[in-house]
């Protein structure tokens, strides 16, 4: 006995209602049920209902956009150079990682999985710092205890970065549980892929999420690629938003190259989130256009042909030809941005490339504890001898 | 003072902390409106409210992965896991989460929780009801890991741990949960973490036991003394931190020392001890360290009287060791 | 932009299609895409239609299912008696467990949770045998290894039960990928209650058989509690069934007191895994008629009012007025039945306290590897010098 | 005899036995089309298909869990954590339910599966591409630890843990996945479980290692005969079933045992070894058993070479060792 009003119901745990797809979204059984957002056409245009940012927010968004894009591809050209060990970057889902970051409120918490640097920058992180934490030397704000890539910065409300996929999913929850039981208004907003949906911490994560009604939103880059595997190998749900109806909260898709139609979904779960209206899953369609980082090679997994389709749709091309429309950037405009970006990096890399290349020996055992404990003052003084006895202990290289 | 069972003690540190500090936190399975399967948060919430005494969905990776972010901003959450052996689906938060947040973040963030769990067997539970997980902690640098054994202990330990600024996981002898009571005084008292107490003074060799085990160790060593032998017993309390200090002084005045544990032999706490031992006190001894534990077994059910190494085993050890 | 084929393609994912619930279920938002499926109507009858079952299989199934409830209340009532250590039954959840073991075929394995001991004694467990498993004595198929009501049954493929809650469902779906990668046609069945859709193996389990259409029947017995948790503290989703959807599997809903709806429910989905159509997730509405366990109050945190509107919903009573209605069962040859399933269990009872009251001292050691290490060995001898040395190593009671 | 480096080792021994064995099937993130990010499953999804080399979603857990079904029913599965630091999500189901599952069924099924995982320090892995958690392994009952330290050790070693009858946790020395190359013997040889190998006679002191730190170990041992200190080096290889009768034959005999691993010091495996060695060899000692370990902090990033316990550092406990 259906009645009438099931979709009616069910649209309460989908993300129909506001935007509705600027066109047809790429043929699947629930684009009907979870609508991908856009806001940018094809042809460069919007719906000016639609925009969520003045101009110049949107120029400024453009000119971080360009950094994160130049900064993945220097930072990438470094490691090749073997001056720093490893890299991740966010080529191509630079309209996903900054929309999002964009649309929240400066005191809402940030839980970054590890493409979002440029979340970080965008919060205040001095880029030397970052370059430093990839350089793990006396200048990193980690004390060289991480790999690259695993920058914290809390002056930016921005959590600490860990490798195991999917943890940061609850801590996200737990922090915005805590401010509202203190009292305070803040929404967290969490990152993570597609791949990590799969795992153990999404799960309970967005569950406890749901059931109080906790404020955070849950953005989903879904890239496409959990290194070598494929979407499709990693869940048989057509889409991650519907992933939330098994939460009872709302799921939402939107076009995660579309950096108009990002903040205007995020600010809208912010919103909602804030009014008590619970948390969202939004998931960013995007694509993972190089390696999943230094260390890997596509090639040995998927033809260039997939990736080709998503050149197109280039999240900085397309909001350029946004900007371009609307007389807000040109060549020459455009030229000197890039070059102004360019600067602002190398003299980042310089500055940071002067610090020592190691912190000092007690650094690590610095934060195991508040107060380090027998075991590690002993081991410091063991180390400390060992390294006066043998300057190989420091430097395996080391000759004589 | 009040007489109270280690589950009294529990509550009642748990609400005086709670009445302190607003930023305690409770959460776990059925902790609020049902006061926990062993009752130990019984009345919390009530007083406290579902804000701050949370029934969590049945997920263990979930409460401590929770825990965590309300640790990080500004809570202090005292996450319950219902028995020791469901500590494991949480392991991944705990050894990669809690344990490295303050050092993987270079000392911008701390992570201090205090993970409550009754661990332990003696109360016909089986594989999954019984299990002594401590060495998995001790081996995680980044966490603490505390065993009371009386009611005194319990409160006065558990109040530092949740005014300790590094994550705790605080595990309960469920076995004498009930069954060791005491007299422990009202209100506010902390016994520091890291101080492990000479519960028995002797000359003859040292017996090194913590939480359930300990009880049987003082009973050995009663009955030892009826044949003569003259037991210092060491109650750990706290075996991260190990305060080594007063198993060496110890060892160095006995010369012998016998280490008492449930969990499985193999790599259990016993064998820190041991090596520890031998490594400070290497002129003094007389006898290797002797350990008396559970077998390297899953934790049986019917035979659990024969598995766990109560009074008679730690007995026969303390004469080997003396005979030695 | 929806199209209207939107429901319809939703549908795939739902229970919808075959039997339209005999009545409207209780007010829900989903209902109507996940109905609740029901054969027995509350008068008794039934739409011949829809009857999955011969009458001479359906009075076996009753016969069942008063030996269930015979045997529950009577091990509870050893345990109170202190004969048996701990006690856990399937108090109001009959239907859902004998119904859906009946559907199954007799290959197919069975993954139990705790309450489905029933099915283990459908599936050839001498009932002596599983008192023996809660006495633990010499006769306890597990060699006194576990505690009671977690019994294993290879011969009827019955696997082995441990506390952990959910940790069985990954297991019920790599048994039926591997019969499938061996060529063999096997469906495998797995129990959890609702408070289990909460864990991390709900999620892995789910997730991986709907990516490689594992054909595995998933049933949920949502009994409305986790111990003293109740649904709504468990979940958002306003539904069990719903979950599917995340997987992309298909999500049904049956009425789990009603036995022959939940016999059809489960063919369908047996029929639909077996015929590569991949897993369903099952979800068996019924209740938590007792406590927890022998070790749980329920007075502490539910009030009677809860329980008492599902008295009448009584799954046996509700196969008993269908089983009247067609002349099967009448006064006497019910009570006929009831004596003669009593007899059963007291046999049973008799012959297993029989027994003596400890495995050997050997089997302590048994099972760990498969061959005994040294460690093992070593230990043996040091627990026979010990018993032997002092009695009380064996009996803590032991005087002298 | 081809040469080999590990990772060509594991390759070819899974690739023999898939052949002679159609019931092993591999599975984990990344393992089939790309064949492994470390390459170690290169060719055998080409070779035996998507049935038997399976890319499965990204939950370890998972992995572990619909491997255990496949164990009970039939088949051999040999999963992939792709980082030891990754097990954790998995724990639970290694603990609870593989271990014991035939203990706990009373012998009616048991659970043989190999979960293979690269694991250890010196690839600048950090916190998280670097932890070596054996002894968390050592210390649950029903489990098998194998660490292989050279090619043809770990292709004989993987043939015997794919035919035990047991669960066998099989940790991969990454940082000599490549580094470490040797004469590997064509087709099918077994190197039983359990058995140490004395990979050099001395009489002065007995040195314990096992996987990559077995290379640092055989380094200091040649270190140390230059200033005529005579060590006899013993690669553990598996570390259960634990060859304790290799292990107290050589120290029996040098009186002296100094044990390395990277694992931080606390509750490591080198803490078991110096429980035993005492245990067993107390009137032979002449020195404390020595450990020389990875401290007890997280896994550093930049200082990792002064965390790791390498060769100059095993040498002075050598030297300490011989002094004392
Ligand atoms: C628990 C855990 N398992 C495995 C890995 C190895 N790993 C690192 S990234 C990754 C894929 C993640 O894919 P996705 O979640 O889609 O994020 P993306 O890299 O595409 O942004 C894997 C398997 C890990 N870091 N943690
Ligand atoms: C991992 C884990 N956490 C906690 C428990 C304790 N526990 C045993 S049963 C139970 C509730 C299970 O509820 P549900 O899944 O609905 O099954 P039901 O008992 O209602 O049949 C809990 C929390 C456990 N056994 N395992
Ligand atoms: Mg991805
Ligand atoms: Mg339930």
């Amino acid at each position: 006995m259906r009645r009438p009003s099931d979709v009616a119901d069910l649209r309460s745990l989908r993300g129909a209602g506001e935007a509705e797809p600027a066109e047809a979204p790429e043929g699947s059984a629930v684009d009907g049920a979870w609508p991908l957002q856009r806001v940018l056409r094809d042809d460069g245009g919007a719906d000016p209902a639609a925009v969520p940012l003045p101009d110049g927010e949107t120029l400024a968004l453009y000119r971080w956009m360009l950094l994160s894009r130049q900064l993945d591809e220097r930072m990438v050209a470094l490691q090749r150079q073997g001056r720093i060990g490893f890299y991740i970057g966010a080529f191509g889902e630079e309209a996903t990682v900054l929309g999002t970051a964009a649309a929240m409120a400066p005191g809402d918490w940030i839980f970054p999985c590890y493409r979002e640097h440029a979340a970080a920058l965008l919060r205040g992180m001095p880029l030397t710092t970052f370059v430093c934490d990839l350089l793990g030397n006396a200048g990193d704000r980690m004390l060289g205890h991480q790999m690259p890539c695993h920058e914290a910065w809390r002056p930016g409300l921005y959590a600490s970065i860990s490798s195991p996929i999917a943890t940061q999913i609850p801590h996200a929850v737990g922090a915005a549980w805590a401010a509202r039981i203190r009292g305070e208004e803040m929404v967290s907003l969490v990152y993570f892929g597609e791949g990590a949906t799969s795992a153990n911490d999404f799960h309970t994560g967005l569950n406890f999420a749901g059931v109080h009604r906790v404020p955070t939103v849950f953005v989903c880059r879904n890239n496409g690629w959990a290194i070598s595997v494929p979407r499709e190998r990693q869940t048989a749900a057509e889409t991650i938003a519907q992933k939330a109806v098994a939460y009872g909260i709302r799921g939402e898709r939107v076009d995660g190259n579309d950096l108009l139609a990002v903040v205007a979904a995020t600010r809208r779960a912010r919103a909602r989130a804030a009014a008590g209206e619970g948390p969202t899953l939004l998931e960013c369609v995007t694509f993972r256009m190089e390696g999943h980082s230094t260390s890997d090679d596509p090639k040995a997994y998927r033809p260039p042909e997939v990736v080709e389709p998503w050149r197109k749709k280039d999240p900085i091309l397309r909001l350029r030809s946004y900007l371009e429309g609307r007389g807000l950037v040109g060549e020459a405009a455009d030229a000197a941005l890039q070059a102004d970006v360019k600067e602002e990096i190398q003299k980042a890399v310089r500055e940071a490339e002067a610090f020592e290349a190691k912190p000092p020996l007690e650094t690590m055992f610095q934060g195991v504890y508040a107060e380090p404990l027998w075991q590690q003052r002993e081991q410091l003084e063991d180390v400390r001898a060992a390294v006066a006895a043998d300057p190989r202990v420091a430097n395996p290289r080391h000759q004589g | 003072m009040p007489t109270y069972n280690i589950i009294q003690a529990v509550n009642d540190a748990l609400r005086l902390e709670m009445r302190r500090d607003p930023t305690v936190v409770v959460l776990g399975e059925d902790v609020g409106r049902f006061g926990g399967v062993f009752r130990a948060t019984t009345g919390l919430h009530e007083e406290f409210g579902p804000d701050r005494v949370i029934d969590t969905p049945l997920a263990e990776s979930g409460i401590i992965g929770t825990a965590v972010g309300m640790a990080l901003n500004g809570l202090r959450p005292v996450p319950e896991i219902q028995f020791a052996d469901f500590i494991f689906p949480a392991m991944d938060q705990i050894v990669n989460e809690v344990a490295k947040y303050r050092y993987r973040s270079g000392g911008q963030w701390s992570c201090p929780l205090v993970i409550r769990t009754p661990y332990g067997g003696g109360i016909r539970g089986g594989h999954y009801h019984s299990q002594s997980p401590e060495a998995h902690f001790v081996h995680t640098p980044g966490l603490k890991v505390v065993v009371p054994s009386t009611p005194e202990d319990a409160k006065g330990l558990l109040l530092s741990a949740i005014r300790d600024p590094d994550p705790v996981l605080f595990f309960e002898p469920k076995r004498v949960y009930r069954a060791a009571r005491g007299e422990v005084p009202e209100g506010d008292y902390a016994i520091p973490l890291g101080q492990a107490k000479v519960t028995r003074a002797g000359h003859q060799v040292t017996l090194v036991a913590w939480g359930a085990m300990w009880h049987e160790a003082d009973q050995a060593a009663r009955e030892a003394e009826a044949e003569g032998i003259d037991a210092e017993v060491i109650d750990l309390r706290s075996l991260q931190p190990l305060d080594v200090d007063a198993v060496v002084h110890s060892v160095t005045k006995t010369g012998r020392a016998v280490v008492v544990h449930e969990a499985p032999r193999t790599c259990g706490f016993g064998a820190e001890i041991a090596a520890l031992v031998q490594e400070r006190c290497f002129l003094h001894l007389e006898a290797p360290v002797l350990r008396v534990t559970g077998y390297d077994t899953p934790f049986p059910y019917t035979l659990e009287n024969e598995y766990l190494p109560r009074a008679p085993r730690i007995l026969k050890a303390l004469r080997e060791s003396i005979a030695w």
